[in-house]
């Protein structure tokens, strides 16, 4: 995990679990850095990463398992700093150095 | 009540000897034990393991539903079935294997899948419930219910080599009811499932039996600790209660990796939230009744677009 | 070499086919599978699930040491035992639940404890161990011999309310070799045993069943994945193993709380170091050797002090 | 988990596991504020927080279940935010703050 960071880039990593992580070139943990603020000059929010994520680190055509009408789609968790991210505002969220950012597949199977 | 008081019989008090002496368990923790009532819905790669256990700590009564029959593709991880019981019911073949470990408790065989007509008159005869099954709409449905019927549920899922398990429910407070804080449902936590395309079952995706087992043995470990403490039952002053991480509950992943050993990022512990206001099931405007789930209001196969019904466990 | 590119045959391929069709097992995992031996080392509250799940995966060759018998008191957590075989050897009724589940494999019988005398005879005929005893001295005997006939081993522990787990030595490499980074033995994690006062066994401090079963479950696991992948064999060049957990292991702790749901601390993964220089057993100056052993040398119970020798397993 | 410190203590979280926690009023997790040196004017160690631990905080007499001969006794594993402290210096290893410290007690039994 580098920590190389300048003024315009956030240092987060990513993981992807549950199966996820076969659309990211099947690596479970990412080193992320993000553009600290969007094309409009807001700082970067989580919706921000995913839209991010879909462009720069996805290596799998199928994006609709990630991504559906412009939100995660339905049956992914996504977790800030290993808690959900309803606890902390989902997608309006705005990232901070460090973080950690979870996305979960859930499972059905048994 | 009575039953609590009672003294344990020899062959009891003999067999739950080795438990009895763990700190916090005691004769108090086994008669709670023995005066329980558990239903496992689902008696294949969770229910098996998680059965044994169960069996194993003396719970009182146990019920199991499963409408399927062994095959031999289950063996490698349905470890309470056995080749020569291929073809026989599971609930049948897993009482078996349970009554040779511990002829104890009653077994209370259910040998048919859970459906929105039978689930509230199957789960109304236990205390709490264990989610063993394998696909989404089984799982909605067994929340509703045990929302509506006021039973805690210990939830676990396990394909390929994930698995995931919650404590839902517990303690359990009526519906509607979201002036304080209070554990989450299963759609508090899992709001919409995915669509279908995205889904996996083990029988198309694969699962390691020891991945699934270890969420299986969790789910016992779980429901052993809810019922000889009694965390399901609501205490006198609510003030304890958050520390026992059931009103956020965790939900624990398993990552299991062909290629490394266990390592730091094998299992994780995430804090979900509490009840939501909002929600469909327990949530205040909540319009769920079981008199609506039996006549087929909400469709939980709609709601899951399951194309077809056969796995509605 | 000859056994990995034999067709399966069907019977195999059935019974299989739900983890053969895992990414990373495959038709080659499930062979290496069922042309390993695996040795289990006590059919206990570790041995029974762990046993389960081997002999569920196609492991072909199934190994087990226990020189006790089955008494009602096990049979809380010893899942793979029954009632109506109280009193008969434990190995014996294991592989008799085994060859329930599972035919295919062979199944060995050695039901007498391991002891220095025929620890290496014994531990020579298999490719992994399974460290699944109930005492310090039969483990630090264990670790030397896997040391001296590198061997792989994963061991697990569990009482009361907690469990431990780690793979060690693997891959394995010579005695004495130090020029480099390899995977620490048992006594390199562990030097010393506690002093017999601070000691506790399942007989004398209780054990709850799913913790010991989620260890046993979670060696399986450990087990499984090193046959299948191959993590045992010394890779051409040593560079992607560090990343494998292997050369400096997690010791996962598990942590079960009567009074709580699983929570963040529930586990905890452990970074242990690697073979240390001056290893007693694995070290550059090492004088341990097989012959010494056999003779007597080192007396393992007095290096743990046992006073009562009659629970060598 | 209080952060309130000076210059004058560190604060830390101390775990016990295994078993350890019944020596030390059945918690499992404590927060300590350690002198910064000790009575020589040293850095606090590790060595000083095992005996620091053994005059402050254990509620047991057993004191041989966690110290033998002025060292933590054999079959107990000393762990510096989650690594073994034989990759830390073991004793000698100066505290710093927020640091975690577990003791577990090996297990033996199955
Ligand atoms: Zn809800
Ligand atoms: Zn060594």
């Amino acid at each position: 995990m580098s920590d190389v960071t300048d003024a315009t880039t956030v240092p987060i990593t990513v993981d992807f679990s549950g199966g996820l992580e076969m659309l990211f070139d099947n690596q479970r943990r990412h080193s992320v850095s993000l553009p600290a603020v969007d094309n409009e000059g807001r700082p970067a929010t989580i919706g921000f990463l995913i839209d991010y994520l879909c462009k720069n680190l996805m290596k799998d055509p199928r994006v609709d398992l990630f991504v559906l009408d412009k939100h995660i789609r339905p049956g992914i968790l996504v977790l800030i700093n290993d808690a959900d991210w309803e606890l902390e505002g989902e997608e309006a969220y705005e990232i901070q150095p460090h973080d950690n950012i979870l996305f979960v597949s859930t499972l059905h199977g048994g | 009540q009575n039953g609590l008081s009672r003294r344990l019989t020899d062959d009891e008090f003999e067999r739950y000897s080795r438990q009895m002496i763990v700190p916090g368990m005691g004769k108090e923790g086994q008669l709670r034990l023995i005066n329980s009532r558990v239903l496992i819905i689902g008696a294949g790669g969770l229910g098996c393991p998680a059965a044994q256990y169960i069996a194993g700590a003396g719970v009182g009564t146990i019920g199991i539903v499963d409408g399927d029959v062994v095959e031999v593709s289950n063996l490698h991880r349905q470890v309470g079935h056995a080749t020569s019981r291929i073809g026989m019911k599971k609930v049948d073949s897993l009482i078996q294997h349970l009554r040779g470990l511990n002829d104890l408790p009653a077994y209370i065989s259910h040998p048919f899948h859970l459906t929105p007509h039978n689930a509230a008159d199957i789960i109304s005869q236990y205390d709490l419930v264990m989610d063993c099954t394998d696909n989404p709409a089984t799982r909605y449905l067994i929340s509703d219910v045990c929302v509506l019927l006021c039973k805690p549920l210990v939830s676990a899922a396990s394909v390929q080599k994930s698995g995931q398990l919650i404590v839902l429910n517990c303690p359990p407070v009526p519906q509607g009811l979201v002036d304080g804080k209070y554990a989450p449902c299963y759609r508090c936590c899992f709001k919409k499932p995915p669509p279908p395309g995205s889904m996996v079952s083990c029988g198309e995706a694969g699962i390691m039996g020891p991945v699934v087992g270890m969420m299986g043995v969790a789910q016992a470990g779980e429901a052993i600790k809810i019922l000889a403490s009694a965390l399901h039952v609501q205490s006198e002053n609510n003030e304890s209660t958050p520390e026992r991480n059931l009103l956020q509950p965790t939900l624990l992943i398993y990552t299991y990796d062909l290629e490394s050993a266990v390592g730091p990022y094998s299992f994780r512990a995430l804090k979900m939230g509490g009840r939501r206001k909002n929600c469909f099931a327990c949530g205040e405007n909540s319009t769920l009744t079981l008199e609506g789930i039996r006549a087929g209001n909400p469709n939980y196969e709609q709601f899951c677009s399951v194309p077809t019904p056969n796995h509605s466990l």
